[in-house]
């Protein structure tokens, strides 16, 4: 049982400032599964590429999901696809995190109507944190998408909460 | 280079009565009827015959023609009866650069095509794709299997005009 | 060795660096040996087709773009030609010479996606990301254009959506001029390194004549040694006004039609669209794009099959009519998906690490495989 | 010596040798490693005209300590099927293969874990440690790619330590010890006393030596980057078909024990080649505890000298990682068997001939 | 005093310390959420088909026995090399013919082909051009 | 045997030359764009999140219309006669309460096919793409500015409306022709 997975009743200074460094080691070492499912790839892959540099925050693709601490659900998630993504997401080591970038991972998309074979958000098979709209969005989009994960990485808390 | 319908005429004194008729009211494309059941025939003849060639498959396309009436069952879902489903072929001939449109119709309730995949091979996969999407069934054919859609899914071939898509996909919800 | 070892089946993909999206191969080895490769595909099936009868022939065009996602404005061109060959309409020539600028644009792109996640798949890095960053240009000129970055829904049935940007010529010669050298710089770096050479070369041999009977067409027909262009060979748009050069596969480093060759027929095909986007920006004429944009598109009782030359080879849009606004059946016939099915002869007898660098040297979007 | 010096402090034996053994881990290794990764981001980014780790301190200068404390709180999965004891030793030797290494590596005159006479060939012998772990981390997996990939890496690993011996043979020819300390202690002087061009002396046969000797560097190089599955040699791990080779199923901090194992061996390698051909620790241009007559400076430029050499080689690996594709397996033996071998063969027998004379 | 060996010895068991200890601390702090799926073996998504343990390829223990035999032989120049400068030309023979035998060895067994990786010559797809008429049962 | 010593040359050479292409790189500045602190210029025809300057709509729902993905959807009222629903920039009168307007940009495929038809041009793609959520829902957004409060009021007002305009014709239609007639009617 690590401190992970423990809540601590009450604040206090050790475990707020403990919490704060592992918080920020977390968010700016996002190791992202190397994976791409469509169009969104691409743009996922030119935000990887010079002019976007995804290494400036700290993301490597590493292949193996055992290593990586975020999928990026870029594109669109069929059925036939859908069970694999679930099984690849809970192979990922804890801490992990998801961004669902554009439309189609986010509600099916341009797909939600009539895409017989595309699963409607790939919220209904893993949680996500993020979404990211736009179709697909500009590589800034998800910049500015792994920002606000960071965001939400930096207020997690040790400490449970008081409702 | 030869038009269609001297390949028509040619096609008629060998095969006869497989080859059913020459459409050419249309206003873009003509093509030609053949009987699903010789159309392997017909084919192997195009691709060896020296005068027409046929060495490339541009395309071959599954069609739910949709023709027949539409029947609503006791669910309200409508039916479509008495239709036909249709395989398009667009053939080319790379040396003599003409091109051919045929096509063979068979009925919905059965549905069978003789298989071109050994005449070319990458009939091989469109012909999975039209099984897979629209429902025929390609005899001879040395791997009929789903291609697109997952091997175990059960509603039927998607392109089909009254298709109705499930409810739950292996637990997922498939509409939105 | 008399000894056999036991099969191995081994799966690459979906989730696979180098299996370009989502395709499963499950791959039987012997060792290091393949036996067979069996592509399964549909990890990415988009319903296209089902979309296509359910919308008009204008709405079309943006699902029309997620298919070949690498390619978006090719094969807008593509179903652009076919309904208006439906309608039977003539476009004026100023769309027709923006069409060209624009489809060569995107081929070089799309080359360059090809020919750096083939460096990727045979394991240099670096050449990827140089190529990227050449395709974050043209990219840049498209935006101008018509304000996307990937998907563009600027080709429309009769006409573009805008006009070209004031400033877009301009910036299209400097780009010329960028690129040239790097092309030469990317050579340097990636095609005529020895290294690269002894991966690629003798792999993956295609001859033509089973190349034509698998319906293989564009750049690995071409490298297998067959000038065969639709450009030229079954000309549409303007294309029979300029002058360029069909590059084949020679055989420079092993023998004709291996990956090697297929690979540099892209390098060269990139200096071709060169050429043609330099001639077409000399003769651009003036007019207006958006005139024969017909109000309503309903074509008449009828059917088409109509193809260009895609970057990845050739695509065929299959479209039926039944004289309402919406086609009855659109059927894509994308050379991915027909490229994809020769793996297996391909890949038989080669090593794990040949499947992959055939794999890149065909090209593949999965997109346009599954639609 | 260091050792002498604390030994007499504490009067233990024991107390002196654990002490010598945690100084390099804590004041070299561990910082180097996080210096190495972070710079090997920073070098292939500005070749590929990008930037690199630029969010957390200066250009991303903490970037490796994220990552470190990144890992340490991952889970560490432990897969059901696997062959757990042999799964959970593999990081283990892994580590201690390559850290055992650092003990016969002279850091400066006055500071080397343990003065082998026998060092360049325990350096050697104890780099096998690492095709046990591979094969093992590997075998253990239970999963296709890491077997796989560790069959390629023990078969790469071993055929290339072939020529590594021939070369060393060539020096030990040359200079008649295996010491490396005695070996680094022979090259002082100048850069011209180095063993790459042709060793410490100015008779003839020195400069008959250099061609061999630089053939002997370049097949040396290159059999260390095959040893420490560098590209083009990275088959093991080649991420475009074996997802992440051996340590596919590894994670959290057995991760980053074998992450850390590679970059420390990397700096093993460089600076075993740079005391075989590149005067060690010493400097290329006479020291300046000498020209002004502060002895106590000496060791320090000599850890400086050392630490520039090993990074430069380091630097080098990198660079060609950043620029070559990768071999195929079967090529990867040709250049081993077919050319290297061979030609160091050649080597040794020229440089006998030359020492002759 | 510890020999030189013994130093080593030390080297060893504190890596062995340092890494367990860092495995050992890292379970201070990280998580631990085993589920079915995550004890699967990875393999891109996919169900693995067969165990990975299967008979390998025997090549992998051909390029072992040359290597041990090189080793071996390498082992017996070291001394050889240390030494032979004191007996000149003579000393210089021993050794030298010792290297021609293994040589020759070597030469042999690239003659042999024992150094080739295996790499069978793939033969580039051949046209079938005749159909087969085999009738191939249709699933349904 | 030569061909052996150009293997080895060949392969040197090559190396060579790549590594000084990659040497050289080193120094080439870097392209990146160090997205939040510095933000590119967009061009102006720039795709992004659309914007409905929802003063000049006029509820036509010519944009939805075009809409392939249908994420736009438009609910309208009619306006009494004796209200003023205000007039759009360009003049136009009103004549429709647009009691919503939502746009679900998860589902938007931003392809600028709902700009081209509107006949006021108030719907148009803005360069604003920084705009990712937490949560799904809230990327639909609603761009009436009218309160749902104001909304339900504005429905109750027609149907009332509506009812009145019946009953009045109910009432005629009563007054003009025999009440057998009218409830045969019914």
């Amino acid at each position: 049982m690590g401190l992970l997975d423990k809540q601590f009743a009450k604040e206090s200074i050790v475990v707020t400032s403990l919490e704060d460094l592992l918080n920020w080691s977390r968010l700016s070492s996002l190791w992202q599964v190397g994976f791409g499912l469509a169009c969104c790839a691409i743009e996922m892959m030119a935000t990887s590429a010079s002019h976007y540099d995804f290494d400036r925050f700290g993301v490597i693709p590493r292949n193996s999901p055992r290593q990586a601490d975020i999928i990026i659900i870029s594109g669109t998630v069929t059925l036939k696809m859908a069970t694999r993504i679930k099984r690849i997401y809970e192979q990922m080591a804890d801490p992990k995190y998801v961004i669902s970038m554009g439309s189609c991972s986010n509600s099916g998309g341009p797909y939600w109507e009539h895409g017989y074979h595309v699963l409607k958000g790939v919220d209904r098979v893993i949680p996500v944190d993020v979404y990211v709209p736009g179709c697909p969005p500009r590589p800034e989009a998800l910049l500015e998408g792994l920002l606000k994960l960071q965001e939400k990485i930096r207020n997690e808390s040790l400490v449970k909460k008081t409702a | 280079m030869k038009n269609i319908q001297e390949i028509f005429d040619i096609l008629k004194e060998k095969f006869g009565d497989s080859i059913l008729e020459l459409l050419t009211t249309l206003p873009v494309e003509s093509f030609i009827t053949i009987a699903p059941k010789k159309i392997n025939e017909v084919c192997l003849f195009m691709r060896d015959n020296e005068e027409l060639k046929f060495n490339s498959l541009m395309c071959l396309s599954g069609v739910d023609d949709a023709n027949g009436k539409q029947v609503k069952d006791e669910n309200g879902a409508v039916k479509i009866e008495g239709s036909t489903l249709s395989v398009y072929y667009h053939l080319e001939s790379t040396e003599f650069r003409h091109k051919v449109t045929l096509k063979s119709s068979a009925p919905k309730e059965n549905p069978e095509v003789e298989s071109v995949a050994l005449i070319w091979h990458h009939a091989d996969w469109h012909e999975r794709e039209a099984w897979d999407l629209v429902g025929i069934k390609f005899l001879n054919h040395p791997d009929l299997r789903r291609i697109l859609m997952p091997y175990d899914w059960e509603a039927g071939h998607p392109l089909q005009k009254d298709y109705k898509n499930p409810e739950f996909y292996h637990g997922m919800k498939v509409p939105y | 060795m008399a000894l056999k070892t036991e099969h191995m089946t081994l799966n690459m993909g979906p989730q696979h660096p180098s299996t370009h999206g989502v395709l499963r191969l499950e791959v039987e080895l012997e060792g290091e040996i393949i036996k067979s490769v069996q592509p399964h595909i549909g990890y990415l099936h988009r319903c296209f087709e089902k979309h296509a009868e359910a919308m008009t022939y204008p709405q079309v065009i943006p699902y029309v773009d997620r298919m070949d996602y690498l390619a978006a404005m090719y094969n807008e061109f593509g179903y652009a030609v076919a309904v208006e060959k439906l309608l039977g309409i003539q476009v004026p020539e100023r769309v027709e010479y923006i069409r060209v600028i624009m489809g060569e644009f995107q081929r070089i792109a799309s080359h360059l996606v090809a020919v750096g996640t083939y460096g990727l798949d045979i394991g240099a890095f670096t050449p990827f990301l140089f190529c990227f960053r050449d395709r974050e240009r043209i990219i840049n000129l498209f935006e101008m254009t018509c304000g996307a970055r990937m998907l563009y829904n600027y080709i429309w049935v009769g006409g573009l959506s805008h006009d070209l940007h004031p400033d877009f010529v301009r910036n299209a010669k400097e780009f010329v001029s960028y690129f040239k050298p790097k092309v030469k710089e990317l050579n340097d770096l990636l095609s005529y390194n020895r290294i690269f050479i002894d991966r690629t070369a003798n792999v993956g041999i295609l001859p033509l004549e089973t190349a034509i009977n698998y319906g293989i067409s564009g750049p690995n027909l071409r490298g297998s040694g067959f000038e065969w262009d639709i450009r030229k060979d079954d000309t549409y748009s303007v294309y029979n006004k300029f002058d360029f050069d069909i590059p084949v596969g020679k055989g420079l480093q092993g023998t004709v039609g291996d990956c090697w060759d297929r690979y540099y027929i892209r390098i060269q095909e990139m200096g071709e669209s060169l050429k043609i986007i330099e001639q077409a920006l000399e003769q651009l004429p003036e007019g207006d794009v958006t005139s024969a944009i017909p109000k309503r598109i309903k074509p008449p009782v009828g059917q088409v099959y109509s193809r260009v030359e895609n970057p990845k080879g050739e695509l065929g849009y299959f479209i039926i009519s039944n004289g309402s606004p919406n086609p009855f059946r659109v059927k894509v016939k994308g050379p991915s998906f027909v490229h994809l099915g020769i793996m297996n002869e391909l890949c038989k007898g080669h090593m794990i690490a040949d499947v992959i660098a055939i794999l890149g040297s065909i090209d593949i979007v999965l997109g346009e495989v599954d639609r | 010596m260091t050792y002498d010096f604390f030994s007499k402090l504490f009067g233990s034996d024991l107390i002196a040798a654990l002490i010598q053994s945690l100084l390099p881990l804590f004041i070299f290794i561990l910082p180097y490693a996080l210096f190495a990764v972070w710079w090997e981001r920073k070098v292939s980014a500005h070749m590929q005209d990008r930037l690199g780790p630029m969010r957390v301190g200066w250009h991303g200068a903490l970037q490796t300590i994220a990552d470190i404390l990144k890992l340490f709180q991952k889970e560490d999965i432990v897969a059901s099927s696997i062959d757990k004891p042999l799964f959970n030793i593999a990081p283990v030797l892994m580590f201690v293969g390559t850290y055992a290494a650092f003990a016969a590596i002279p850091f400066s005159s006055v500071f080397i874990g343990s003065n082998l006479d026998l060092g360049v060939f325990f350096i050697v012998a104890v780099s096998g440690f690492s095709v046990a772990a591979i094969l093992m981390a590997g075998w253990a997996s239970d999963n296709k790619y890491s077997l796989i990939g560790a069959m390629r890496s023990a078969a790469q690993i071993i055929s290339y330590e072939i020529p590594t011996i021939l070369v060393i043979i060539t020096i030990v020819m040359v200079t008649g010890t295996l010491n490396l300390t005695t070996l680094s202690e022979m090259q002082t002087g100048h850069f011209w006393n180095w063993m790459i061009l042709g060793g410490p002396g100015s008779s003839l046969s020195k400069f008959l030596l250099i061609p061999s000797m630089i053939l002997g560097f370049g097949i040396i190089y290159i059999s260390t980057l095959a040893e420490v599955n560098r590209t083009p040699f990275d088959i093991p791990e080649a991420e475009s078909e074996l997802v992440a080779g051996y340590h596919t199923e590894y994670s959290g901090m057995k991760f980053a024990m074998f992450f850390l194992a590679e970059y420390a061996n990397m700096l093993a390698v460089s600076s075993v080649v740079a005391a075989l051909f590149f005067g060690g620790y010493q400097s290329p241009c006479g020291y300046l505890g000498n020209l002004i007559g502060l002895k106590w400076l000496i060791p320090i430029e000599q850890i400086f000298w050392f630490t520039a050499k090993g990074l430069f080689f380091v630097f080098v690996q990198m660079w060609l990682r950043w620029t070559l594709p990768r071999l195929r397996v079967d090529q990867l033996m040709n250049t081993c068997w077919k050319y290297l071998i061979p030609l160091a063969f050649v080597n040794l027998i020229i440089i006998g001939l030359i020492t002759l004379i | 005093m510890l020999t030189d060996f013994g130093r080593i010895l030390v080297f060893m068991v504190v890596s062995v310390i340092f890494v367990i200890g860092a495995i050992l601390a890292a379970k201070l702090v990280r998580p631990s959420r085993p589920s079915k799926e995550k004890l699967m073996t990875y393999e891109c998504g996919e169900d693995t088909i067969g165990s990975p343990w299967v008979k390998f390829n025997l090549r992998f223990y051909v390029v072992a026995l040359i290597f041990l035999i090189f080793d071996v032989e390498i082992v017996l120049l070291i001394p050889w090399a240390l030494v032979y400068k004191e007996f000149g030309l003579q000393g210089f023979l021993i050794g030298g013919i010792f290297l021609f035998l293994l040589g020759l060895g070597m030469a042999y067994e690239w003659r042999k082909g024992d150094l080739e990786w295996i790499r069978p010559k793939p033969v580039p797809p051949v046209l079938k051009k005749e159909p087969s008429t085999v009738k191939v049962e249709v699933q349904a | 045997m030569i061909q052996y010593f150009k293997n080895i040359y060949s392969a040197i050479a090559t190396i060579f030359i790549g590594m000084k292409i990659t040497f050289k790189h080193l120094f080439v500045p870097a392209v990146t764009i160090q997205y939040p602190d510095v933000k590119p210029k967009l061009p102006d025809r720039e795709r992004n999140r659309l914007y409905v300057n929802f003063d000049d709509c006029i509820g036509c729902d010519q944009c939805a219309r075009a809409c392939p993905v249908e994420c736009i959807t438009v609910d309208t009222v009619k306006g009494l006669p004796t209200e003023d629903l205000g007039k759009t920039s360009q003049g136009k009168k009103k004549a429709l309460w647009v009691t919503s307007f939502t746009i679900d940009f998860a589902k938007c495929c931003y392809c600028q096919l709902c700009v081209f038809p509107c006949p006021t041009e108030c719907i148009y793609m803005t360069d604003i793409y920084e705009f990712s959520e937490y949560e799904r829902s809230n990327l639909i957004y609603n761009f009436s500015i009218l309160t749902p409060k104001e909304a339900e009021e504005k429905k109750a007002n027609y149907a009332r409306f509506e009812a009145e305009k019946a009953a009045e014709k109910a009432a005629k239609a009563a007054a003009a022709t025999p009440p057998a007639n009218a409830s045969k009617e019914q």
